[in-house]
């Protein structure tokens, strides 16, 4: 029988890692991307469960980069059906999974315009696993409709499309999306939250079963990897991330 | 030997004329961050920037010193540090046409110019906004598929000049670029690659077995000139981190017009910058 | 520690079934001679075989042993060992089906398989009987061009295997290449990449970063063995030269389907291999 | 005033290699191509006779060695518009300039089966000066009508070409090509040789000025770079070639 911690042991971040390393599962190659330290832990925490089979490659890592062709290489894995997941946020993302990187406001002199689109137009048609994420769930990111299209959650069967979104999870609770109904669908709500507060907190209709799981933490060896390997492993990239969730590990380092 | 290596940056930022086409990488590759300056003070202007696949300060100085009539890329951003300002007001404002991308088909554009082909198709991208709002872009049936199968066909990107700063180079001309492949891309597709390194070092660096695989061979570049401390304030790969505090005081002058002009004043124009980067 | 490292280049050749698309190097990327040897042993049959962008003894041996059914290539040459006697033999009675290329035409395709592309377009070929023979290649009007402008358009190449020999391999199946950028290009598109090395080496080259930038990653390869001397009786890299008198002889034998098989009864099935080797 | 050896004390291959650098002059970047020494030799002198300006890639060789990207990159220079100068041969060569080098007979079950066609059937459309070299001046090679078209010498306006036949260079003559009319004309005959050898060795038309003068030997200060110092650059790619061309150097080496 596996240990469990109660919940409030357990930081969101490192709850948020243990969701994405399961979401993972099975996978060959995973790759978070930029400024990522929340999926490059999940990425991490996931090759430690698959005993190493999975390859691994965080972005902007030295000691986990599997890039040696340029940039592009991350882009070329995914059209070579080689990337099984990746992750994409937005500034908004919508009830049919259409995600906005671009801005808000008349494109293209927005109101407020924020960096641009970079893979996503590419990486969501491309790569099976899709991990939606944010760190934010309010109503201002997931909105009824995004102001600009920087890639669509869903595509006309005669798209070439072999991705797409998998789950989207954020700090209250886990969705998943069903690509035929183009709806999102509630998963679990993680502990100390509830339906309502995700329902008050989302600005488009979603699927709610009639009894939501609550999110299964991680287990005690499973959080005890997280924090005395997984973050130092976190630290080569993201020392700032590291020093603020992992306070101990850093310390002990 | 032949003249490629420049007594000095400004020299170098002499060969851009006003109207170019150039290419910047991200921020890993290198940034010629001296040269940027050296062409804030030279008052290059109507530029069209085309970033492999995003940019970040290099491309928010050049905006907001004017330089760039049109901007294609991915994304500006300051990373860590927040939003690009300037990049935001000219946006806002409407003074910069951007043509927004996604990182593979800037990518893709580069390897076409590269390949000296006039197009690549590449999949992805349908029904988003970023296609709908290129009509340099072109969407087509794939020729090779008896089904209904439409994919997007970019245009080849071929720059007048790419800018990178690198670790060394040698007298010929030839640069070290190390493991950052996409120097190639970009070398190919330029008319000229011009260069800022660390430092310039004797020998052939494409003699030497150790450097000859990491080398861009003196073909491509147009001009060399040594800048210690090149990508200042940003990181440069391995060797020196970013400027964590002049990068957030960047963004806090360049909140507003009048802050930037002062920066430009005291870090670009004026003498501050040598010193600021010790 | 997945079973990436076999202990035998035979238990390599024993994952490519017959009917395999297979791709191989020139003979300067490295060839694995040894593993093309096991597979002869193996007794493999229908094979497609593409060459990036030719072959020679690799390619003769395999056409000898009829292991294959369809060749893609752009030459089949022994070099200043002259033609290949098998080859030459094949096409002369049609057993062998060949699909002859022009050198960039095979690197675009495969390109275009590395980019997961359907097709890549080039320039040249048009008006050529290269081109008038392939009735798997199309001629297209450029679409950014407003004037008449036809462009041949070749469809990817995704081999399921592609074949090279390199200097050394970690025991993660990390594989180092050097300079031999063209194996990124075969490695990506094929589905996976099969290896012998000169030696299995201890720790992560990816780690190293002296060796990082000449690594295929594990992650494109699907076995690994060791095969001293692998190459054999080809040049490898500044390794070891081509074995002369071995070569010498090979063209003598091979002139005739008695001597090649003579020739393959001594040294691929036999065991004359390793001694001459040494 | 230069000072010029007799015609007896200069070597067929150290012609050929003098002739061709004066074919490359101008030349930013020319690279030779597989088994090819005296068109490397010819390079290598011109890049001497250039003071060091010209780029000069000489395919197998470590010392002259250009490509850093892979075998793809000679092809990726000549659709830059890069290369300037290439060189190619082939087992027939017609009077339109057309290049076979595939075979004798029906296609595809040849007589007689070369090779293949490299890359001619791509470089000759995009590199200015290609070079046509033979060291075979024979109607078998020069022959009325190619059995296979490798490359075409001529394109109609319509296609994309850049590149085509500059010069045609045998053991007893320099020819070039007009495009326009498709046609070879005798540049010059080498010391030794007549015109009517040429018609005789020739199996196509061409054209034949009033006046064909003979071909310009190179100084003996061109001799003395080829002898004493492009000999040894070669060696390094061709040691059989240049213990035999050049004894006198490879032994003092």
């Amino acid at each position: 029988m596996s240990d469990f911690p109660a919940p409030d042991e357990i930081r969101t971040e490192e709850l948020l890692i243990a969701i994405i390393a399961r979401l993972l599962e099975g996978c060959r190659l995973v790759s978070s991307g930029a400024s990522s330290p929340i999926p490059g832990g999940g990425c991490l925490l996931a090759r430690h469960q698959s005993g190493g089979a999975m390859h691994v490659n965080v972005l902007g890592s030295r000691a986990n980069n599997l890039m040696t062709n340029g940039g592009v290489e991350l882009f070329d894995w995914a059209a070579q059906g080689r990337l099984d997941a990746f992750f994409l946020g937005g500034g908004q993302i919508d009830g049919q999974a259409n995600i906005n990187l671009v801005g808000i406001g008349d494109y293209p002199q927005a109101k407020i315009r924020w960096p641009g689109s970079f893979g996503s137009a590419y990486l969501y048609y491309l790569v099976p696993r899709v991990i939606l994420f944010r760190e934010e769930h309010t109503r201002r990111v997931f909105v009824e409709k995004v102001d600009f299209i920087s890639t669509p959650g869903t595509s006309d069967p005669e798209v070439y499309r072999t991705g797409g979104p998998y789950a989207m999870v954020s700090p209250i609770c886990q969705m998943g999306f069903d690509k035929d109904r183009r709806k999102f669908h509630l998963v679990s709500v993680h502990p100390g939250h509830t339906v309502e507060e995700v329902l008050d907190n989302t600005g488009f209709d979603i699927d709610v079963p009639e009894h939501v799981p609550e999110t299964i933490l991680p287990d005690r060896a499973t959080l005890d990897i997280i924090r005395q390997q997984i973050s130092l492993e976190i630290a080569e990239c993201y020392p700032r991330f590291a020093a603020k969730v992992f306070p101990e590990a850093m310390n002990a380092a | 030997m032949t003249g490629i290596v420049h007594d000095s940056v400004d020299s170098l930022a002499a060969l851009i004329p006003d109207g170019a086409k150039i290419v910047v990488p991200a921020d890993y590759t290198g940034i010629a961050m001296e040269l940027t300056r050296a062409m804030v003070r030279r008052g290059v202007r109507d530029l069209y920037l085309v970033c492999l696949p995003v940019t970040g300060l290099q491309g928010d100085i050049l905006i907001g010193a004017g330089a760039v009539k049109t901007i294609e890329t991915s994304a500006v951003t300051l990373g860590e540090f927040g939003g690009a300002p300037r990049f935001q007001a000219a946006i806002g404002d409407g003074s910069l046409k951007i043509k927004d991308a996604t990182c593979p088909a800037i990518h893709a554009g580069i390897q076409a110019g590269q390949k000296g082909i006039p197009y690549m198709p590449l999949r992805g991208m349908i029904g988003s906004d970023v296609l709908a709002n290129r009509d340099d872009w072109k969407v087509a049936q794939n020729p090779f598929s008896d089904e209904e199968d439409p994919i997007v066909l970019l245009p080849a990107i071929r720059p007048d000049f790419a800018l990178i700063h690198a670790k060394k180079a040698d007298r010929h001309g030839n640069v070290y670029i190390g493991i950052r492949r996409e120097v190639m891309a970009l070398a190919g597709a330029s008319r000229q690659t011009l260069v800022t390194v660390e430092e310039i070092v004797d020998g052939n660096l494409l003699r030497d077995d150790e450097t000859a695989a990491g080398t861009l061979p003196a073909l491509y570049v147009g001009g060399v000139a040594e800048a210690r401390k090149g990508a200042w304030p940003l990181a440069f790969w391995d060797e020196y981190p970013a400027d964590e505090a002049h990068m957030t005081s960047y963004v806090a002058a360049a909140r507003s017009a009048e802050g930037f002009q002062d920066y430009l004043d005291q870090f670009v124009t004026g003498d501050s910058r040598a010193a600021a980067a010790e």
